[in-house]
């Protein structure tokens, strides 16, 4: 269940141009599902700002953000100390159950983070899993060399050829075989893997939201079983449940 | 009767805070982060006949001291709502509800008063004539002073409970429409709605909002919802529940001072979910700081 | 003609940068501060045909990024505007100006606006009928569109010059206020004038300001000012300045993106004096961020 | 003229319940008269915050202020080594000449602190400064002592007798011969002191300002010479051009 907690920064630092990670201090007992996300109140700010949960240990929070406006810009000038109020353990995060034995994760540039966390408990689950991390460029490449110390065998694709595979995260898939797939990244990739899956799988996706926890109906998506709320019963949801807005 | 009761309607509540409608849905959900009975009331999220999955997204959007929504009322219909919504309710919340609604006629309004009237768990319809966020409908009935009173007849005459008319701010005289509800036999009024508003996305160019425009909340447009307020506890008799960016216990009696019998809180509720039975703790202590014994000497 | 040239009612401006009404004095004393030739050009204080004091004060208060002002139109009356501030500006400014002109009567606003049209240093005439803080006249003007067709006729009649109606956002539909302006002939619209609201004193329980109710300007309202701007320009087809609200170089671009020609700067002035000449150097910069090769093409 | 300038706190401290003495290091060359103010930029507040200069050396500017309101309680809570947005040297302060050789001073409360850096002047130009500072109870008083040490004759009054004469700073004035008087206070105070006093003098005015620097006409007020900016030909008005609003 949401819990409102005060975070102390422990780290933040760029990853690449506009990738940042922040390490907050702080209590993570709302949070209990890879892809669930926190959101983060800004002074100045009035809406608070949606971020998903990369990776949690009993006391410390890790989350990879992208500076896309003035109110990631602002978070990432914030110094290490200084304090953050959150929302946490906000949304449902992917189901482990239906992963199978070699489950695939595919991630696209800022989509990438709440894979690691996925990858991490699915490894310690049993799992052999095998991530694709697409990028556009060498320069945007972060976290590829976490997945494999994890121990998931990773690909990388580029879309310029700079690094890896030439192409796009779905290049990387046609010849890997896999029992079930977990994806997150932008909604053309997400519509890409939809396409190229071969197998059941889990989609997160990413709206403009108002509150984050369900209560102003801003992010709401139609599926096969009805509206819902991106914040509440997403951000992930089934293959199967999918209904795409054109 | 405590120092924070008032009287809505012919109806004591405990303290004037009512999460605004659209900001705290059904109600039982929020039940999951506190106790919902130290509200004062709340307004459910505005029910219409037929189910709405509502606008396209984006649907929100960021601005100075507030934020655009254009939601186009989303919600099950009002027979889900009864079947569905109103149990869940019944389970975590024993003060009567206002239920807020809208329509696209006059039927329309009339239609989904009459079947929420009958729940003994509504205490008040709050009839919404000021969505600026559908098309055909919503707020052209709450800018012209005809067709409020006409919405006003129609709903009033299906029902026993009390009607409290939900106005428009984008308009040139409110006071012309209050007056046209209360006439129109009105027990109450509720300003104001959202201020149509909307964003553009420089990288795009286009409209941030897929609906085009949207309706701001928030402190934003605290001044203007006091000024509203002000002028139309001055040119009616019946009770005004005030709202419009009420975010702090400051907030809610600078709006009492106005005139309002009780106030809404919306957009706080978005940004902090604990902000109502925050400003509900904080209230007699700010009430000292002015000398404030009862809210009810504010009227 | 540079990245930043436009043009207004035939006039080319080196930028939209265009300091509002009543937030700029007459020119000349900003002129100490820095060489306002860097401007597009400037609107003056609103100028009646007789002087005027205006309202008691208090007249300023706080708000949620913005603030109330209830000035009243002080001024020292056309004549002497004429004799001893036009004087004094030409000595520091270049250019054509924006004379802003406000009236309690059509006569009135004719007989300001044919003194003022006959000044060389008049480029534009701004007919403000959309001041909320004077009564028995000002925004009257501007929330009929037939008053707002008599003005614009009325003005047209005495002068050559450019007349640019200012538009009260106070109004439930501000596209029908522009279309009979712009069928009365105006050559341009510039708006939105303030948003009507009101603050009250705690400790007094009295309204803050001594006119009760005051004109909500600053970041605030710059939604709801895109909003209008955006309804006005797709409703006629004279060219528009928009304000209300801006105060950074990205709210320019969004504000003519949404339609406007030109860009009026208001309360931001009086928070940042150096807000104009930090936004026009601003601008190449954020332009290029986003693309955008020249102003001009974003009309 | 006018500057824009940035300060960095040197001290932020509480000399009463409600009065604080915040010391800046910067560039105090706008400032050119004692009895002048400067608008101070809050992060979150639209509007500044005009107070009055209490001193100023080459490079460090004694303000004190009373926290009335959220805008002076967040100033209040500020460090040392913050920075401050300052507008500086605005408005007409107070003018020596007249003063001849036994200057009065007269400080109500808030209105004491702009009579410190004149005195200092008065002290220097040559003149026996004597000073009534006028306050409501013992607990509130502040810069007494400073005013001594300065070299004024000071009295203080405290409206209950907690302290000093018991009553107002007219009380104070009856006995007192001077030549001329500069006086700063609440609105009643100044009415009371230009029917109490036997001279020629000089008032300070305190209203509710938009920019400070005479651009928005929201603190005008009225005088036998016309209609004057409290903020550009003000604060300080003479006795002889003063009509009250009732």
């Amino acid at each position: 269940m949401m819990k409102q907690q005060i975070f102390t920064i422990i780290e933040n630092k760029p990853l690449t141009g506009s990738m940042y990670r922040l390490r907050l201090g702080g209590n993570t007992s709302a949070i209990t599902a890879p892809g669930q996300f926190v959101n983060i109140k800004l002074d100045g700010k009035f809406l608070r700002r949606p971020i998903s949960v990369c990776d949690r240990s009993g006391s410390m929070l890790t989350l990879i953000y992208k500076t896309v406006g003035s109110g990631t810009e602002q978070l990432s000038r914030m110094k290490k100390g200084e304090q953050l109020d959150l929302l946490t353990g906000l949304g449902n995060g992917y189901n482990l159950t239906p992963s199978g034995d070699r489950p695939l994760l595919i991630g696209g540039g800022a989509g990438v983070p709440p894979l690691f966390g996925l990858a991490d408990e699915l490894l310690s689950k049993g799992c052999k899993v095998t991530a694709i991390l697409g990028f556009n460029t060498a320069e945007e490449i972060f976290y590829a060399d976490e997945f494999r110390m994890l121990g998931a065998e990773t690909y990388i694709t580029t879309v310029d050829g700079s690094a890896g595979i030439k192409g796009f995260v779905t290049d990387a898939m046609k010849d890997l075989d896999y029992t079930y797939f977990y994806t997150c990244g932008p909604e053309p990739m997400l519509k890409a893997v939809y396409r190229a899956a071969k197998t059941d799988g889990q989609f997160s996706f990413e709206k403009r939201m108002g509150c984050g926890f369900g209560a102003c109906m801003g992010c709401s998506c139609r599926t096969i079983s009805g509206s819902k709320r991106i914040c509440k019963e997403g951000p992930v949801l089934e293959k199967g449940e999918i209904l795409w807005e054109d | 009767m405590g120092r924070l009761s008032v009287n809505l309607c012919g109806i004591e509540l405990d303290n004037p805070i009512i999460p605004a409608s659209g900001t705290f849905g059904y109600g039982y959900e929020f039940a999951e982060l506190y106790d919902i009975n130290v509200l004062g009331s709340f307004s459910c999220k505005g029910t219409t006949l037929q189910p709405r999955f509502g606008n396209k997204t984006p649907r929100i959007a960021e601005a100075p001291s507030g934020m655009l929504n254009s939601v186009g009322l989303q919600n099950p219909g009002v027979d889900a709502v009864i079947s569905e919504e109103l149990p869940k309710l019944a389970e975590c919340f024993r003060k009567p509800m206002i239920a807020n609604v809208s329509g696209f006629s006059i039927e329309e309004y009339a239609a989904v008063c009459e079947k929420l009237g009958k729940e003994p768990q509504v205490g008040w319809l709050e009839v919404n004539i000021s969505c600026p966020n559908v098309h055909g409908g919503g707020m052209s009935f709450g800018t012209d002073p005809e067709m409020a009173a006409a919405v006003t007849k129609a709903v009033k005459a299906v029902t026993n409970k009390p009607v409290i008319m939900k106005l428009s701010p984008n308009v040139t005289d409110i006071t012309a429409v209050a007056r046209a509800c209360e006439d129109a036999g009105a027990d109450g009024l509720s300003l104001i709605n959202t201020l149509m508003a909307m964003r553009i996305d420089l990288r795009t160019r286009k409209p941030l909002l897929a609906n085009v425009t949207g309706g701001l909340s928030g402190p934003a447009v605290f001044p203007v919802a006091l000024r509203m307020v002000w002028q139309v506890t001055h040119a009616v008799s019946i009770p005004v529940i005030g709202m419009g960016g009420i975010s702090c216990a400051e907030d809610v009696l600078e709006m009492m001072m106005a005139g309002a019998a009780a106030v809404e809180i919306g957009a706080a509720n978005l940004t902090d979910p604990f902000v109502c039975p925050k400003i509900i703790a904080e209230l007699p202590a700010v009430m000292d700081r002015y000398g404030i014994n009862e809210l009810r000497d504010l009227k």
